[in-house]
């Protein structure tokens, strides 16, 4: 009975220039074929947004514009949910479906918006922020360090990823007596990022023993200063989000770890979801907000396909 | 017989929006010739020039010159360059961040072996010319800092540099100048002519035409009137045929008697510009000041402006001292200025010609900074009849109004705020003989009403035929004080002396009071 | 046009006069691509669509209004998006964590803006520092200090009925379009009418002019950057209530899209002209051409690439046109 | 001093004719900054800060180099960091994907560069475009085509040798730096001894000027937009080595701080003045100012606020002491 329906569905990025969004592009594409194929669909699927995360207001001109333009659906991630939920709630009321995926209107178990958005997929921040602690820590101890300072990196500020930051240096200092620096931004600037790390590495010298990047450009920036100096034996860096720059660094050894979300899997998922609540008429997921767990990948589990499709997602581009 | 003819311009048309400025101009110029153009302000003078050097496109007609038996007619400015054609336009056209070495070798740097300039061979050179025209200046001295009558030097000189040259135009070059450096031009026209090279003239003083043209070509509106040898004519001739009726001596204004002091200069100084200087200006007199070039008369009038501070000394306006710090003050206390150089600080050349009329009085046609548009609208047109301002619209941009309806109208703008102490620095440069006499109508008006006027001007017939008094001025302090009767009784000649006689000058003379 | 002979006060009103040359050619691109829009897409001509188009254009309307009176004096002003951050920011603070009524928390943000723009000013005029090294300074300094007031983070909890302003419209014209609107025709009333309006122009014609005419330039100077730095804080405040919060983030890269409304629309960077009515239409080309991106669905990449052509086309007609005249 | 008659060739060469005023400020600036920081803390001076600070001002160096030729002209070049960006796509595609060879990479970035130059100037030229709108329009035209031309993604797999040259050093100077510095060099004799570098100032003095001297505007144009589009894809090339690969967002923002580094050194934005030797310590003091905040371990968010504060202060005491001659 899906047989022959087509449905108008757009993605509404928050940054199309980003590596991150373009692989929950990948993932929505894929799962826009399997869909099609599956029931008979035709889905007329489009990508909107802007360039940068920190043109909020643009983002949210975006989404208006969607919303104008009449879709079935709507899947985004917003950076600035206080600002997000009215036009949501908005779209919802015009009987669109708007799903978030990443980054939602409120955080895992909070039900305040919960009327403005149908699905939401995610990878906790503060998971994420843990997870790299815990893994700096050990990383530390294998090399024998007790002592010193370590650098964080990323590339705007922003509320909804601080607890990648504020989470990574509250358990290091909660667990070790290693310094951990404020987190210096890069705007999404490779030059910027390694910059950023050279100048740590010049200033702390010895001392730094770790450096952090909290997302893609931050890892990209790390690895490129650290080959620079020549001190990837004696620095434990970790990544957040992979692109091809840091798959090369995992591999010479200059990045010692990265976190990776499942940006593919949360793509599929919300627009699968998307997809089977127009068709059913209502959300087929039992739960509104679903976690997706972050994985580690090191130079030693990279080349697992598992792995691997999880650091480059175009390898599962239909 | 036709081979000597240099330039032919046959049937030439040029307009602008909502303006005819050419109207079928037909004329020959021969080799050697020194050729007058005059007319009115806006008669098309300059636009012709433009023409001819083939930096304005025709309307219609062709103009052509004779490359060695070729016809050829330059499209831009650097075909007329390369055809030997040279123009020093109305409006000093110079780059004012470069030095003067530069200037002289615009577009066609002096390059060495290796192919990079030749900044010591350029200096030297420059520094030749400069000496041949007696300007007393560093060849690297940056433009900027000249003033502008030197500036103008320049750009005459300049044209001396190049190698080969068929012809050169001069337009209104000695607006700026005073006679020493006039005659500099004259024996620098002279040379030219005997090279065989053809001069075109332009210039609204008269017996400048007489004494150094072969040929006057007179325009109106616009359109070609004729042509004549200049032995033919006299300075009537010329005036009856370029405004359409005779006219008496321009200078003859009514005098009225000296009324009260309106403002008085006690020792001012401002250092490196000029030192003690004293005067008085009375109700109902003009003021004459006179100097060579840099002997400081726009500096002090700026001092008393509030454009720069005075350092010592005070002035007083009518017995009292004033403190004045900007233009803004002066203004209040009733005072006008006319700047000498319109362009730089006198005008704003993009805005319509309605603006800059009153520009300078808002504060009179406005309530609570809400301006009435009809009176900013009525005051213009009024202005544009009364000196007879040139313009198809008042909101004509200023920019496209020729050079002696942009001088009307900054004076338009001077009057827009009926200061009671006018002073006009240079105020007819550029400005035909109708309107002069329009101008000095003016000032005989402003001084009939009980207004002080001070009268810079470089033209020595100007000056000294409409002072009540004249102060002359020498490497920035006062030499003389010439009253109307001693003024009657001396020549020009004896007022350049005074002016140049800066060593004894001191024991001759006190200080005007 | 310029050259006609004017008959009058009558001649004023009609199109000709009314519109200039630049204008008319922005209006004329609009045209098209309204034409092409609606006739291309379902969607483009609702009203939703259309107050969406409105209300979008308020805040960097508004900006750009402010910064076509800086342009004209031959200035520029760099700060306007920190500006205008920085006001948001102060709302949200006020209302959110100050406890301020919303009347005192517009007026702390009027204050910020107005204060920024003095220090513009002041930096500009009293040690002569080129306005784009000033602007760019203030604006470097400005985002420094709204990370640090607001520890970096977004700052929710804004007033409710406040943020519901920018919802609500009056008739069809959301309320956000109708300051945009009232700001322009106070904007262009102003230059018109006003000894102020005419004080920058001759500013911009040439600071020596102006001086000797007898404009203070110091006045000059701190009225159009003090009133710029209030239309910035205006725009701020919209932004307040059309987020609903203040991120660090607010307001930047504006400057670009402020300066471009203005120079479309006639606004000329060495001074001495500019348009309110022209900023304005500069202002919707800009909103509309991302609008009308996102109605075609096309590729946000493509889509940029198509914003950078329209952008010069449109000023390339108004050129061609001028000079078929 | 401009009325002493010239006391010849000798005076040519004391230190108050070899630097310009603004320069002898900067440089005064700069000092400071040098001072305070390797006196604070224990690692600014070491070899490896110092060629940390000539390696990473190298890129924006060379930027800020055409800059400034485009600003004396009384231009102004937005596209520049869009440009560099594009080449550092093209060196990375060339390479990675199409396996062309090291030097036959850097002909067409190269080209890449001079193609986007000459754009710029055939807009601004031919159709009388302002150029901040005409290179305002190229930048967005050429982020769009990178993303279209990278999928958006980043372009890795670059030569490992040619990767290799952006760490490599001659003695203590970085590659980088020495690329920086001879572009310098080359650019500042260039604009001193050539007819060329000669025509920009002539041109920035005045177009008209320039028209009624037989200087061709169009020429001059062409070579100028020409010129800074090689010169930005140099800064290209040298990112890419540097970040050995290319990133859709690569030279991103530069503008603004090549701008800055310009009119810091002296460069007039309304042309006729600029000078290569002020740009180069421009461009160092925005690198140093941001080596020493980390250095001194302030926090980013002071260290903003900070930037701009030196940024105007550079300017200010330059401006007093000229007011104080
Ligand atoms: N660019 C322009 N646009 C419109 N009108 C112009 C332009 N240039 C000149 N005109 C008009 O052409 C006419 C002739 O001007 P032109 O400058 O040739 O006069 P002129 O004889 O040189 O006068 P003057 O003695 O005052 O210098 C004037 O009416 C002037 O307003
Ligand atoms: N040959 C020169 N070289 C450099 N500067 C000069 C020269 N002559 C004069 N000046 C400068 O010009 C200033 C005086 O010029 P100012 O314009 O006041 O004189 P003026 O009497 O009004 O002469 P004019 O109006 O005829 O040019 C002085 O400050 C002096 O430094
Ligand atoms: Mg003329
Ligand atoms: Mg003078």
């Amino acid at each position: 009975l899906a047989e022959g329906k087509s449905f108008k569905i757009v993605w509404v990025s928050c940054s199309t220039e980003s590596e991150f969004w373009q692989y929950q592009q990948i993932g929505m594409e894929n799962a826009v074929a399997d869909l099609q194929a599956q029931y008979g669909i035709t889905i007329d699927f489009s990508v909107a947004g802007p360039a940068n995360e920190s043109e909020t207001e643009s983002y949210l001109r975006t989404f208006e514009n969607a919303v104008a333009s009449k879709p079935d659906a709507i899947i985004s991630a917003t950076q600035v949910p206080d600002m997000t939920t009215a036009i949501a709630r908005d779209a919802m009321g015009m009987g669109i479906v708007v799903n978030f995926t990443n980054c939602g209107l409120e955080p895992v178990g909070s039900t305040e918006y919960i009327d403005c958005y149908n699905q939401f997929y995610t990878t906790s921040s503060g998971d994420i922020g843990d997870t790299a602690g815990k893994i700096m820590l050990e990383s530390l101890a294998k090399l024998g360090y007790t002592k010193g300072t370590i650098g964080m990196h990323f590339s705007n500020i922003n509320a909804a990823l601080a607890p990648r930051m504020d989470n990574f240096k509250a358990y290091v200092e909660a667990n070790s007596d290693f310094e951990v620096l404020d987190t210096l931004f890069h705007a999404n600037d490779m030059a910027t990022a390694q910059a950023n790390a050279e100048n740590q590495i010049s200033t702390y010298g010895e001392n730094l023993v770790g450096l952090y990047g909290a997302n893609n450009i931050s890892g990209d920036g790390i690895a490129l200063a650290i080959e620079g100096a020549g001190i990837q034996d004696k620095v434990v860096s970790i990544g957040v989000d992979s692109d091809s720059l840091e798959i090369e660094a995992l591999a010479k050894g200059t990045l010692d770890c990265i976190i990776v979300q499942d940006a593919y899997g949360q793509g599929y998922a919300s627009m699968k979801n998307a997809v089977e609540t127009l068709l059913q008429g209502k959300n087929p997921e039992a739960a509104k907000q679903v976690l997706i767990a972050p994985a580690v990948v090191t130079t030693d589990n990279m080349n697992t396909p598992e792995f691997a499709a999880l650091l480059d997602p175009t390898m599962l581009k239909k | 017989m036709n081979d000597d003819i240099l330039l032919r311009v046959e049937g030439v048309e040029k307009s602008y929006p909502g303006v005819r400025a050419l109207k079928g101009i037909t004329t020959f110029i021969r080799k050697g010739e020194v050729r007058a153009l005059i007319g009115e302000n806006g008669a098309g003078k300059s636009t012709l020039i433009k023409c001819i050097m083939g930096v304005e496109t025709l309307s219609k007609g062709k103009i052509e010159i004779n490359v060695d038996g070729r016809w050829c007619a330059p499209r831009n400015a650097i075909d007329a360059k390369r055809l030997g054609m040279y123009a020093n336009y109305q409006h000093v056209n110079i780059a004012k961040d470069l030095s003067i070495a530069e200037n002289y070798y615009l577009g066609r740097w002096v390059k060495n072996r290796c192919g990079v300039i030749d900044w010591n061979l350029m200096n030297r050179q420059s520094q030749q010319v400069i000496d041949k025209f007696q300007l007393h200046v560093d060849a690297k001295a940056k433009i900027r800092d000249l003033p502008v009558a030197l500036q103008a030097m320049v750009t005459i000189s300049k044209i001396s540099v190049n190698e080969k040259i068929r012809l050169v135009v001069f337009d209104e070059p000695t607006a700026l100048l005073e006679n020493d450096k006039v005659e500099i031009l004259f024996r620098f026209i002279r040379e030219l002519k005997q090279q065989g090279i053809a001069v075109i003239y332009i210039s609204h003083r008269l017996e400048e035409i007489i004494d150094i043209c072969d040929t006057v070509t007179v325009l109106k509106d616009g359109a070609y009137v004729e042509t004549r040898p200049v032995c033919d004519v006299d300075k009537e001739y010329l005036i009856s045929k370029m405004v359409g009726r005779p006219m008496e001596d321009i200078y003859r204004i009514s005098h009225y008697p000296a009324g009260a002091g309106l403002m008085r200069a006690e020792g001012i100084s401002v250092p490196n510009q000029f030192e003690n200087m004293s005067f008085a200006l009375h109700a109902g007199e003009i003021l004459g000041f006179f100097g060579l070039v840099g002997a400081g008369r726009s500096e002090v009038m700026r001092a008393i402006f509030g454009v720069t501070r005075i350092t010592k000394g005070q002035v007083c306006i009518k017995g009292k001292p004033v403190k004045i710090r900007s233009p803004k003050d002066a203004m209040k206390r009733g005072i006008g200025f006319l700047t000498e150089d319109r362009r730089l600080d006198g005008l704003a050349l993009e805005q319509t010609m309605r603006i800059n009329v009153n520009m300078n009085s808002y504060d009179m046609i406005s309530k609570w900074g809400i301006i009435s548009l009809a009176r900013e609208n009525q005051r213009a047109e009024e202005h544009r009849k009364r000196i007879r301002i040139v313009t198809p619209s008042t909101q004509q941009l200023v920019s496209r109004l020729s050079g002696g309806n942009q001088q009307k109208v900054v004076i338009a703008k001077l009057l827009c705020r009926q200061p009671d102490i006018l002073i006009f620095d240079e105020p007819t440069v550029g400005v035909d003989v109708g309107a002069k006499e329009e101008i000095f109508q003016i000032i005989q008006n402003l001084t009939r009403q009980g207004k002080g006027v001070i009268l810079i001007s470089s033209y020595l017939p100007e000056v000294m035929g409409l002072s009540d008094r004249l102060v002359v001025m020498a490497e920035g302090r006062v030499v003389d004080t010439i009253g109307k009767e001693r003024l009657e009784r001396m020549t020009e000649e004896d007022v350049l002396r005074i002016a140049s006689m800066t060593g004894q000058s001191k024991l001759s003379t006190g200080v005007a009071s | 046009m310029t050259s006609q002979p004017a008959s009058g006060n009558q001649a004023r009103f009609n199109a000709r006069h009314l519109l200039k040359q630049t204008e008319i050619s922005l209006l004329m691109v609009i045209t098209v691509l309204f034409l092409i829009a609606s006739l291309g897409t379902a969607n483009f001509i609702s009203a939703y669509n259309l107050t969406n188009i409105l209300k979008q254009s308020a805040v960097i309307g508004v900006i750009a209004i402010a910064q076509t009176y800086v342009i004209i004096t031959g200035g520029i002003d760099i700060s306007c998006g920190a500006v205008a951050g920085m006001s948001t920011l102060m709302v949200a603070l006020s209302q959110a964590v100050w406890g301020l009524p919303v009347w005192l928390s517009l007026v702390v943000a009027l204050a910020a803006g107005l204060i920024c723009g003095l220090f513009n000013a002041f930096v500009i005029h009293e040690f002569n520092v080129p306005p784009m090294i000033a602007t760019l300074g203030t604006q470097t300094i400005l985002r420094g200090l709204i990370k640090v007031f607001s520890n970096g983070g977004t700052v929710s909890g804004i007033n409710k009925g406040f943020a519901a302003f920018a919802t609500g419209s009056v008739g069809f014209v959301p309320n956000l379009a109708v300051v945009w609107l009232l700001v322009a025709v106070f904007g262009a009333l102003l230059l018109k009418y006003s000894t102020f309006g005419r004080s920058i122009l001759v500013l911009g014609s040439g600071r020596e002019v102006a001086r000797l005419s007898g404009i203070s330039i110091r006045r000059t100077n701190y009225l159009v950057y003090g009133f710029a730095g209030l239309l910035f804080s205006i725009a701020g405040i919209l932004l307040a209530s059309r987020m609903n919060c203040a991120t660090p983030t607010a307001g930047m890269g504006y400057e670009m899209n402020a300066i471009a409304a203005s120079v479309l629309g006639g606004a000329s960077l060495s001074g001495g002209a500019g348009s309110i009515v022209g900023t304005l239409l500069g202002t919707l080309l800009i909103i509309l051409i991302d609008n009308i991106g996102i109605q075609f669905g096309v590729d946000p990449f493509t889509m940029e690439v198509v914003t950078g052509l329209v952008i010069v086309t449109a000023v390339v007609v108004d050129q061609l046109k001028k000079r078929a005249k």
